[in-house]
């Protein structure tokens, strides 16, 4: 192999100014804390609490931005499921990949992206993300290898096991995490990704999302076999099924996930149950139609936040005013993010035409 | 007559249609204990029960294959995708499956199946949700492609494809279901492969479908403020194409814009030119215009998606472009 | 329900002549020995030689028209496998239902449809059971429930499914019987039609022929999990492997799916290990490219028919004269199948616009 | 120049490009161990191994999708589907991801893949098995579609397709792979989106592409000895489409006439009658006629099939009904 092969094709940053605005990459990317010292959990704990704060506050603006008409569209919020971005993103490196569904906001943060780009994606503007071309569902970031954002039920995943391809192709040790919903294990596309991840021993991390609804479906009314254990075999895959209302379930079975890309360069498929506290989108209520408000309500009492929260209570480790501290910063990143959004200028009209080929060869 | 929502004359239909033959029934993703992902199997589930109204796992390509192995023997599915983006999935299913099996069968297998669901663009819902795919369905023979503007269209087609021994596919305008208008009691069908005269003038002729036959409507009024008398000429169904409705109206008018909410590259505007040209060579006054969506995909910034949607204003100066006003 | 979900569109047989001169149907139809009370071994083994060596004898002619141009495009013969259709077909009531893939000559003939009709079909002509429009892959028969034919892998495994739904939707007790090959197990549609098929539990039995090779891939270099009871796992669903070289080995198997399927309403997964003696298709080799001569002719010693002629042998229950006879008989019928092919006329080219829609609604 | 067949040109390209950058490689079923179900990738998989030239499993969805991925993150993948009728499974993908993720990333991903193939018919290959998708394709933005028609024009422009940094739809004909021609040694590329005017006359243009720009060449041949001189535009590229060089004919002949292979609605040819009636208006002498497959599925019987497809004596036909004399 050549250099050739390490060469991506160059594109500008289509907004310098955006980037260079970021929130303090700090407050942001909890992925920052992986290379600490195994005995430092104490701030390691806090960076988690702190990511899922953000993506906390954050949803929530979002909720209200989408009752203002600000945000427009379909738009998925992650409330309930922040551990599992939390967890896994504290675990990859900067040139690790993260391929996503629609559900895209919370990891796109969790993973480092700017509050304030993805909020101008959301809010259609020129700075967004995605140039506010794709909106919530298309949050794309090259710089992070956040490969978005995709809104096709489980159409992402065969892309998982591409860039796991491309991975293997040029020999590096980098692995792809690929998040899922537990409805799209059903769709051909699932499948046909598996196993060929499987076959040729991709380094690719699948997780199944579970957070026991697809839209109004729930899983046993959908899924002949809700053990996910047995799709892993059926592919020869490691699989397993974790708590991931537990942040440190979720590091650990993605840790080992993780360990067995790189270095047994296998794929591995891990089911992470949660629970989905808001809609399935803007326009489905939270309970009332397929969920029970009592089924809402007792698994709320499993908030990711909380488990976190209380078990650093417990530890000694969390004083009263720190976590109104996270909670206050959250809030200020998240609003600050609304605001840099809200006076951020929508795309020039040229840019419809702009993005649909490019001009280049290689 | 009554005042009905689209969403609930296409109800109405369903409804009609499920008591009048045990054979029909209604599968696809949230249809049952939902009511559907836009509401409009609101209610069969509790009339029916989930034999008649069945609620599918994410898997379009197989529950398509599911009403076609079902419509082999004898019934007659009603498959849901809910939305046409969707169904880009199960597409080899339509294609290969449901509109050649008639064919290769030497006539032993009729398909009497109906695939609808929302077709086209919404609101902000960005490249992935936003296509219309009327372009690519009326290419295939075997099927026959729908597209009401109307309640009462939206009723008695979805009542006639129903009865069709065919496979129709049935698309509806997602913006659409909220739109209110008369629409007939009890038994009404139109039958499939006829346009209609929505509007008359003679300054020049505009063909639309779908959605787009409300914007030509819309259109109409606003020239006919400016003395613009012109015919809007809704194609009901886009294959089979109703073309000598539509020569009937170019010969008088002489003149003729295409509007459709899809891409401009092949879309069923381009076919309706050619068939124009084809049969009213020697009528027309100028060059037949088309109006569609722009030849991108569909961008989420709320600006951005109006310029690129076909619009009145475009329709407007496409019709003066013809009438040489402009 | 009303009686009127038991109508199916009336449709007038189009070749009578030809569904007229049928060979004589015990000659043709196995399956016509399912009555026979079960100590009736004798004659029930007889009737499955004499299927397995009518399909053998058939494909052999369609090699020969082929190599002929008699019949065009692809051909994709049965040869090392007729103890799955015949083993299966014996078993199946005449209200049961079949579909399957391109590879469809034994089947069909093992269903009791006229080898006439099916060899006129691949000579492209009007009296074939498709009139001449389907060919050799789209062979079809609605008064025997032979659903086809079909050409894109995969893809008649839900149509299967949508069999088994609409039985149970009747509350009739038939079963649905889908064939495919193993390389087709990778794609989305067997995936989505499988979680269906248990999920709803329809009585359906997919049946696996697992000849080693998707065309040039050996199944190890397309299928991560080669163990078939992973995959029914997977879907909640019994599984069973097969050696289907042993006629009777593949009736035990499918007898007992059958009778969940008829009895519980559940589906079943059946894999059955078999070997294909000719290539791909036509335009296919045996040997040399993708496997070797000596894996081949390894293989071709439990040649099904074999198999089935040397227990009987072993039992005395074949003279001599008896075998030749069988075989005699085949080739009768194959001759008799081509010349009335050959003595068919084309279709008519009004035909070219028939077929397209029909004109009726109901 | 070498007189190659249209299967070594393509081979000739894909090796050249493989030699010259290694983030080129092949994909698809039987690429590798069979070298090819075409035999088109003939000899690559001893010269580059198994990295660069992978067979997959069944599963077109799942391995364009593998493309894309590898795409997106920096390699220039060559999908190749066994024929495009098998694409029709992995369709999602080659227009939800390949076509708009450029767009919908606003800019940040590009697409630098191909995706190849043949397409169209075959001998008797029946319904299922011999479809023409270039008027589907063609209707995608963010696609570019590429149909070749000679040996040369399938080196230049598979060697063009595998450099641009845009998802390419590559259309070969099956029928095509055995046919020869000169073609230029080594570095050699045709820019896409270029027609190129195969035949010079002014009685009539023949529009055509792919395996119908040699019929239309036959054609052209056929008529020259009746004295009538026709213009054959080969389009080579079918989106985007190169309308100058159309119109700069018809303006000269004042005729014309399309072949496609493909079906009649929403067709290739329909989107050229809209364009060239848009641009030569007032040059055009009569309507642009159209030859294309009967609006039928493929029948599989040999006298159906003939009178199914686009043929000589349809298009001289057509010729001569544009040019009055029949
Ligand atoms: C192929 C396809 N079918 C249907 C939809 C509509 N849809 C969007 S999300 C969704 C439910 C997905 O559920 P799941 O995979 O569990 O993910 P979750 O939303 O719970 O995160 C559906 C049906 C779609 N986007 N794509
Ligand atoms: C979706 C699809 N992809 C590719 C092909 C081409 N093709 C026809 S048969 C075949 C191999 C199938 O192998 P298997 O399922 O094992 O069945 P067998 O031919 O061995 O009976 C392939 C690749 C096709 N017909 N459909
Ligand atoms: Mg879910
Ligand atoms: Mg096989």
């Amino acid at each position: 192999m050549t250099d050739a092969i390490k060469r991506e094709p160059a594109r500008p940053a289509k907004n310098p100014a955006a980037t260079a605005q970021v929130a303090p990459r700090e407050e942001a990317t909890p992925a920052s804390n992986n290379g600490l010292p195994p005995d430092d959990q104490v701030a390691l704990r806090k960076e988690l609490l702190k990511s899922m704060f953000l993506q906390r506050r954050f949803e929530e603006r979002c909720a209200e931005a989408y009752a203002l008409g600000k945000i427009g569209g379909f738009c998925h919020l992650y409330i309930g499921q922040e551990a599992i971005s939390a967890g896994t993103m504290s675990l990859l490196r900067p040139d690790d990949y993260v391929v996503t569904s629609y559900r895209d906001h919370g990891q796109a943060i969790a993973r480092g992206m700017s509050p304030r780009t993805v909020m101008a994606e959301l809010f259609g503007r020129q700075t967004g993300c995605s140039g506010g071309k794709g909106g919530s569902m298309h949050l794309f970031d090259k710089s992070l290898n956040f490969l978005g954002g995709h809104g096709i039920v489980g159409s992402h995943v065969p892309l998982a096991a591409g860039v796991g391809w491309a991975i293997k192709y040029r020999g590096g040790d980098q692995v792809c995490v690929c998040f899922f919903g537990e409805a799209a294990v059903n769709i051909g596309a699932f499948h046909e990704a598996l196993n060929m991840a499987s076959l040729w021993k991709l380094p690719v991390v699948f997780i199944i999302e579970n957070n026991r609804y697809g839209m109004g479906t729930a899983i046993s009314r959908a899924t002949a076999n809700e053990d996910v254990t047995t799709r892993a075999a059926a592919y020869k895959m490691h699989g397993e099924s974790i708590d991931a209302q537990d942040v440190f379930a979720v590091r650990d079975a993605v840790g080992r996930a993780i360990q067995l890309a790189r270095t047994e360069k296998t794929p591995t498929l891990l089911e992470m149950r949660t629970y989905r506290f808001m809609g399935h989108s803007m326009s489905d209520a939270a309970s009332g139609t397929y969920r029970t408000k009592e089924e809402l309500e007792e698994n709320m009492k499993r908030d990711p936040i909380l488990v976190l929260r209380e078990k650093m209570h417990a530890a000694g480790e969390l004083p009263e005013g720190d976590l109104a501290k996270i909670d206050e910063e959250a809030k200020v990143i998240a609003q600050d993010a609304w605001d840099y959004a809200d006076k951020s200028p929508e795309p020039p009209l040229s840019e419809l035409w702009e993005d649909v080929v490019v001009d280049t060869t290689s | 007559m009554a005042v009905l929502t689209y969403r609930d004359a296409l109800n109405q239909a369903l409804r009609e249609e499920l008591i009048r033959d045990d054979r029909v029934f209604l599968m696809g993703e949230e249809v049952a204990q939902y009511n559907g992902a836009y509401k409009v199997s609101k209610g069969l589930l509790d009339e029916f029960g989930p034999m008649r109204i069945v609620d599918t796992p994410i898997t379009e390509l197989g529950f398509a294959g599911v009403g076609i192995g079902s419509a082999m023997v004898g019934l007659r599915p009603i498959i849901e995708f809910m939305t046409w983006n969707f169904a880009l999935l199960a597409i080899d299913q339509v294609v290969n499956s449901a509109a050649k099996m008639l064919y290769m069968s030497g006539g032993q297998f009729p398909m009497p199946m109906v695939f609808r669901g929302p077709n086209g663009s919404a609101l902000q819902l960005s490249a992935q949700h936003s296509q219309a795919w009327e372009s690519w369905l009326a290419h295939i023979p075997g099927l026959k492609v729908v597209t009401p503007a109307t309640p009462a269209d939206a009723k008695g087609l979805l009542k006639s494809a129903i009865r069709d021994d065919n496979p129709v596919v049935f698309l509806e305008g997602e913006m659409l279901y909220n739109t209110r208008g008369e629409v007939p009691d009890g038994e009404y069908t139109i039958p499939l492969g006829k346009a209609d005269l929505k509007r008359e003038g003679d300054a020049c002729t505009i063909v639309a479908h779908g959605k787009m036959a409300l914007l030509a409507m819309q259109v109409a009024d606003t020239l006919a403020k400016e003395g613009i008398a012109v015919d809007v000429v809704d194609l009901r169904t886009v294959r089979p194409m109703d073309v000598e409705t539509i020569a009937i109206s170019v010969r008088k008018t002489n003149r003729a814009v295409v509007l459709e909410e899809g891409w401009e590259i092949c879309g069923v505007g381009a076919q309706v030119v050619d068939f124009i040209q084809r049969e009213c060579f020697d009528d027309l006054d100028s060059p037949v215009l088309r109006v569609h969506q722009e030849d991108v995909p569909m961008p989420y910034a709320k600006n951005l998606e109006k310029a690129a949607k076909p619009d009145a204003a475009k329709a407007i100066a496409a019709v003066k472009k013809v009438m040489y006003l402009a």
